[in-house]
């Protein structure tokens, strides 16, 4: 869907941030992006619908190459949606119903159309009771649904988050996934980045890690955190639940997903040794 | 502080009425304020009052407070009307002078009144939906509109930042001022920066329009006819 | 006599503190219905065609530089939400800095005057200071008068090259003190002393203002250079 | 140390915040508060130094009554220091020199004592290369970095942390908490809130739940994570560790604190089975 071609690009008068990126974001998948502050991960989102232009290296959207001209740039920056990190960044209109007609009206768009998904929008994302409240009234928890809120109204095809889960408190993450996986089933590519590793092990599809401007590794969470020694190198660690399993079972190379796969997977494990345990006795 | 009357515009009862009818009938009494007599405009402010307080269901605690600092101000004004010195440093009180006096206080009040009925009972964004539609430049609008937003979040950022300051037994000295006026204003290039690209992720490329998007409120002919009756009225003290 | 000058400076104290404590946030505005129905609609007729001049500037700058909308949006709000700040000053009571001098100063005065009546817009409609009958003699005092008198003084400070510190600080203090002569002289003109007529109202009123203003204008005067340091050093 | 009676707040206008909290935090402890967003953690946090002051009930500082007058306020606030939980807010000099300066101005030292202090802490906190960085050039994580040590420079004798983890990556946040840890150790008695309920678990002495504006429930980490029930009732959840745990020994009412622990603890409880396999065959 999204593809990245040896990417180098330094901000002027600025240090070089990436440095050779090469990235394919498959279509339909669930990504994660993980890595240090400061590798350029936020660098590598702003060129992923073209708000900067690579100094070399090509950027293919659905295959396109982008030429940056005009109309390529509208078409994708409708087709790809970011949220980024801090609401209060993002929101510029004072209630929320202008919010979320902004995007709308920018993409030039007829008024009946207009309505249409604006109430699809408030619908899914049961915004209704807050329509005519000011954007300021809301908590930091609002604004941040609001904000996907506005960009999901223009049904991007590709959804991309930058640490979406940080200041929110369990219950608000817990929504907040739930809604980024309905999205996900309805068909659009999302792409998060997070410090969250154990998030990470039971969302995503696929990991890309980030280093110093480059993609470095990339594969199945299960894939990625089992090379603990590889992670260690660029200081990223593994998540929680990673290193449980590695203490309960040394030798297995698998890591389970989440703590409902580890029970059914100590089920087994158990019957197994009994079936041994048997065989002994 | 910014926020106090802010508010109470989004919470009150009168908050359902279409702000059209709200700002015709404030400007309109604002008006007749300042032409009208002194009977005409302690009738408005008395009605008005039970506007505020009775129908909008504004506290009446905030009402007597703005009130206060209204009357403070006037008071300590009248000393400079009031007395006159001529050449001679002969201080006198002219009798002349105390109706002016009076007739300015009746008037500031009255006129205070409606804008201050106005600011409690309409949020601004409605105010600026009317303005719209009286055809004021739309660049004046947007501008407002957006500026409306971000008022909010440099308040937000200024308080805490004073916050943090007291946190430290700071805040009280006018390099402290400084200091916050200078963070407050890398605040702004700082805003300036991000929600640019953040407009652009969003498709908005080179001009930037801000839509509103309108609501139609009832029509609630009671407070119609009330206000009708109540101008008409005014209109025979006059 | 030595008592009785105590007795002044006391008197002087008490007075300074009233005004700054508690009014200063009207101190600078003229409020809604001071002003008879005459001067109102004088000063409204003064003021448009200033704002016009500042709307053409304006529309040209956000027409040439679309993304400067969001620019001055931003630093409206700035300017309003420090205009309505309790910033601290010297005494610890606390001043309202107008932001006017500064803003000239950065974004050139046409500019200035149209944000410069928007705030007060904000002002009357957010904080009820102010008004909108009077928002035109307000107007001119603090968007028109201030922001030309600063952007003069700094342009003046600019030719002849005197160190930067005195010009801004001068260009502060005088466009503070310019909006007060001004809003002095709407209200001496619309007031006039019943026995020295307009000129003895005047001086009543500045008299007044000068107790509270020139303090306050030193304290922005302060402020601004501060600021200024700031921005000019990092 | 800290100690909260019963008390009530309403912001002026707004909304009742506070609802008869009560609260004892003791001397030398790590504390952790725990709770939803908007259940009043902020502006509990604003009360323990005296920055509001509360409609009933009475503070306690080192038992003593706070009267809220200007002397005592002076000395309370040396003695309690706060880091916010957003720094873009909370750093308000130009320069890095200047905002470790800004606490030490205000407590009325010679000149000599203040370079002393300062001297001290730009040693403690690696700050010698930024001294004349002004603060808007630093990153995120160098900022939280800076907060902490301009707080810290005053020597405070509690430390109260909103959410410091939020934003910073794996490295940032062992970093900091090591900082913290050295804090501690150094005497300074330490509050925490966050929402990460494994770091809590880690971390803390004394746990304390607050929900709707009281504390509801307070005790160690693992007696409070021990309760999954009465915390679902406050919709809060428990540590990853503590779920995998039960999972492992459903029947086991304590807590490994951390994966070494629950290594050793699985080590004995292998053992023990081993002896009871030994006996049954």
């Amino acid at each position: 869907m999204l593809k990245m071609d040896e990417v180098y690009y330094t901000y002027p008068n600025g240090p070089c941030v990436l440095k050779g990126l090469s990235l394919h974001v498959p279509s339909g998948k669930k990504c994660a992006l993980i890595g240090h502050n400061g590798c350029g991960k936020t660098t590598l989102f702003l060129h992923a619908n073209g708000l900067l232009r690579p100094d070399s290296g090509d950027i293919y959207w659905n295959g396109e190459k982008m030429d940056y001209r005009c109309q390529t740039l509208q078409k994708w920056r409708r087709e790809v949606g970011i949220v980024f990190q801090n609401p209060e960044h993002q929101l510029v209109a004072p209630l929320v119903r202008d919010e979320l007609a902004f995007g709308l009206h920018h993409l030039g768009m007829k008024k009946s159309e207009m309505d249409e998904l604006m109430e699809k929008a408030l619908d899914e994302f049961g915004l209704r009771s807050w329509l005519d409240k000011p954007v300021h009234h809301l908590s930091l928890g609002q604004k941040k649904w609001l904000t996907l809120a506005a960009i999901m109204v223009m049904n991007p095809k590709l959804l991309v988050l930058d640490e979406p889960t940080a200041y929110l408190d369990r219950l608000q993450i817990e929504r907040f996934v739930e809604k980024i996986n309905d999205i996900h089933r309805a068909g659009t590519t999302v792409l998060i980045a997070t410090h969250d590793f154990d998030f990470v092990l039971e969302w995503a599809d696929i990991v890309f890690v980030m280093h110093d401007g480059q993609i470095v590794m990339q594969g199945s969470p299960q894939d990625v955190f089992a090379r603990q020694h590889q992670l260690q190198k660029w200081r990223l660690g593994v998540p929680l639940l990673a290193s449980v399993w590695k203490t309960l079972f040394p030798h297995d190379t698998r890591i389970p997903r989440n703590v409902e796969e580890m029970k059914q997977w100590m089920r087994m494990v158990e019957r197994t040794n009994l079936r041994i345990s048997e065989k002994v006795i | 502080m910014i926020r106090q009357f802010d508010t109470i515009a989004y919470d009150n009862r009168l908050r359902t009425i279409r702000p059209e009818q709200k700002v015709i009938f404030a400007l309109l009494l604002l008006m007749m304020a300042i032409t009208g007599n002194w009977k005409m405009q302690v009738m408005m402010t008395i009605w008005l009052a039970i506007w505020i307080i009775g129908y909008a269901r504004v506290s009446w605690k905030v009402y007597a407070k703005a009130l206060g600092v209204v009357a403070l101000f006037l008071m300590m004004s009248f000393p400079a009307l009031l007395v006159s010195i001529d050449k001679s440093f002969h201080v006198s009180i002219d009798r002349s002078q105390i109706f002016i006096a009076m007739s300015l206080l009746s008037r500031s009040v009255a006129a205070w009144s409606c804008l201050f009925f106005l600011l409690v009972t309409t949020p601004f964004p409605e105010i600026l939906y009317v303005l719209k539609r009286m055809k004021v430049p739309s660049i004046i609008i947007e501008l407002l509109f957006f500026m409306y937003r971000f008022v909010f979040v440099f308040e937000k950022a200024a308080e805490e930042l004073y916050v943090a300051m007291k946190a430290r037994n700071g805040g009280n000295h006018w390099r402290h001022g400084g200091m916050l006026v200078f963070q407050l204003f890398q605040k702004i290039w700082h805003s300036y920066e991000v929600l640019r690209l953040a407009l652009w992720a969003r498709g908005v490329s080179d001009e930037m329009t801000y839509v509103h998007v309108e609501t139609y409120n009832e029509k609630n002919k009671r407070y119609l006819w009330e206000a009708a009756i109540g101008i008409c009225l005014l209109l025979r003290l006059g | 006599m030595k008592k009785w000058k105590v007795a002044l400076f006391l008197c002087g104290l008490v007075v300074y503190f009233t005004f700054t404590g508690s009014t200063s946030a009207f101190a600078m505005h003229i409020m809604e219905g001071f002003l008879p129905v005459g001067w109102v609609i004088f000063w409204w007729l003064v003021f448009l065609p200033f704002f016009i001049i500042g709307m053409r500037s304006l529309i040209r700058i956000t027409r040439e530089h679309p993304e400067l909308k969001l620019l001055i949006a931003l630093s409206g709000a700035f300017t309003f939400v420090l205009s309505a700040l309790k910033i601290p000053s010297v005494t610890g009571s606390s001043s309202h800095p107008t932001g006017v001098g500064l803003g000239a100063v950065l974004f050139g005065p046409w500019t200035m005057v149209v944000m410069g009546s928007i705030v007060l817009l904000f002002q009357a409609l957010l904080l009820a200071h102010g008004g909108l009958t009077t928002l035109g003699a307000n107007a001119v005092s603090m968007a028109v008068i201030g922001p030309i008198v600063a952007y003069g003084i700094y342009r003046f400070g600019k030719k002849w090259n005197i160190p930067r510190r005195w010009t801004i600080f001068f260009a502060a203090f005088f466009s503070d003190l310019a909006t007060y002569v001004v809003t002095s002289l709407q209200l001496a003109l619309a007031f006039p002393d019943a026995t020295g007529g307009v000129f003895a109202s005047f001086a009543k009123f500045a008299g007044i203002f000068a107790v509270t203003q020139i303090p306050l204008a030193i304290t922005e005067g302060l402020l601004t250079v501060v600021v200024w340091n700031f921005l000019s050093t990092y």
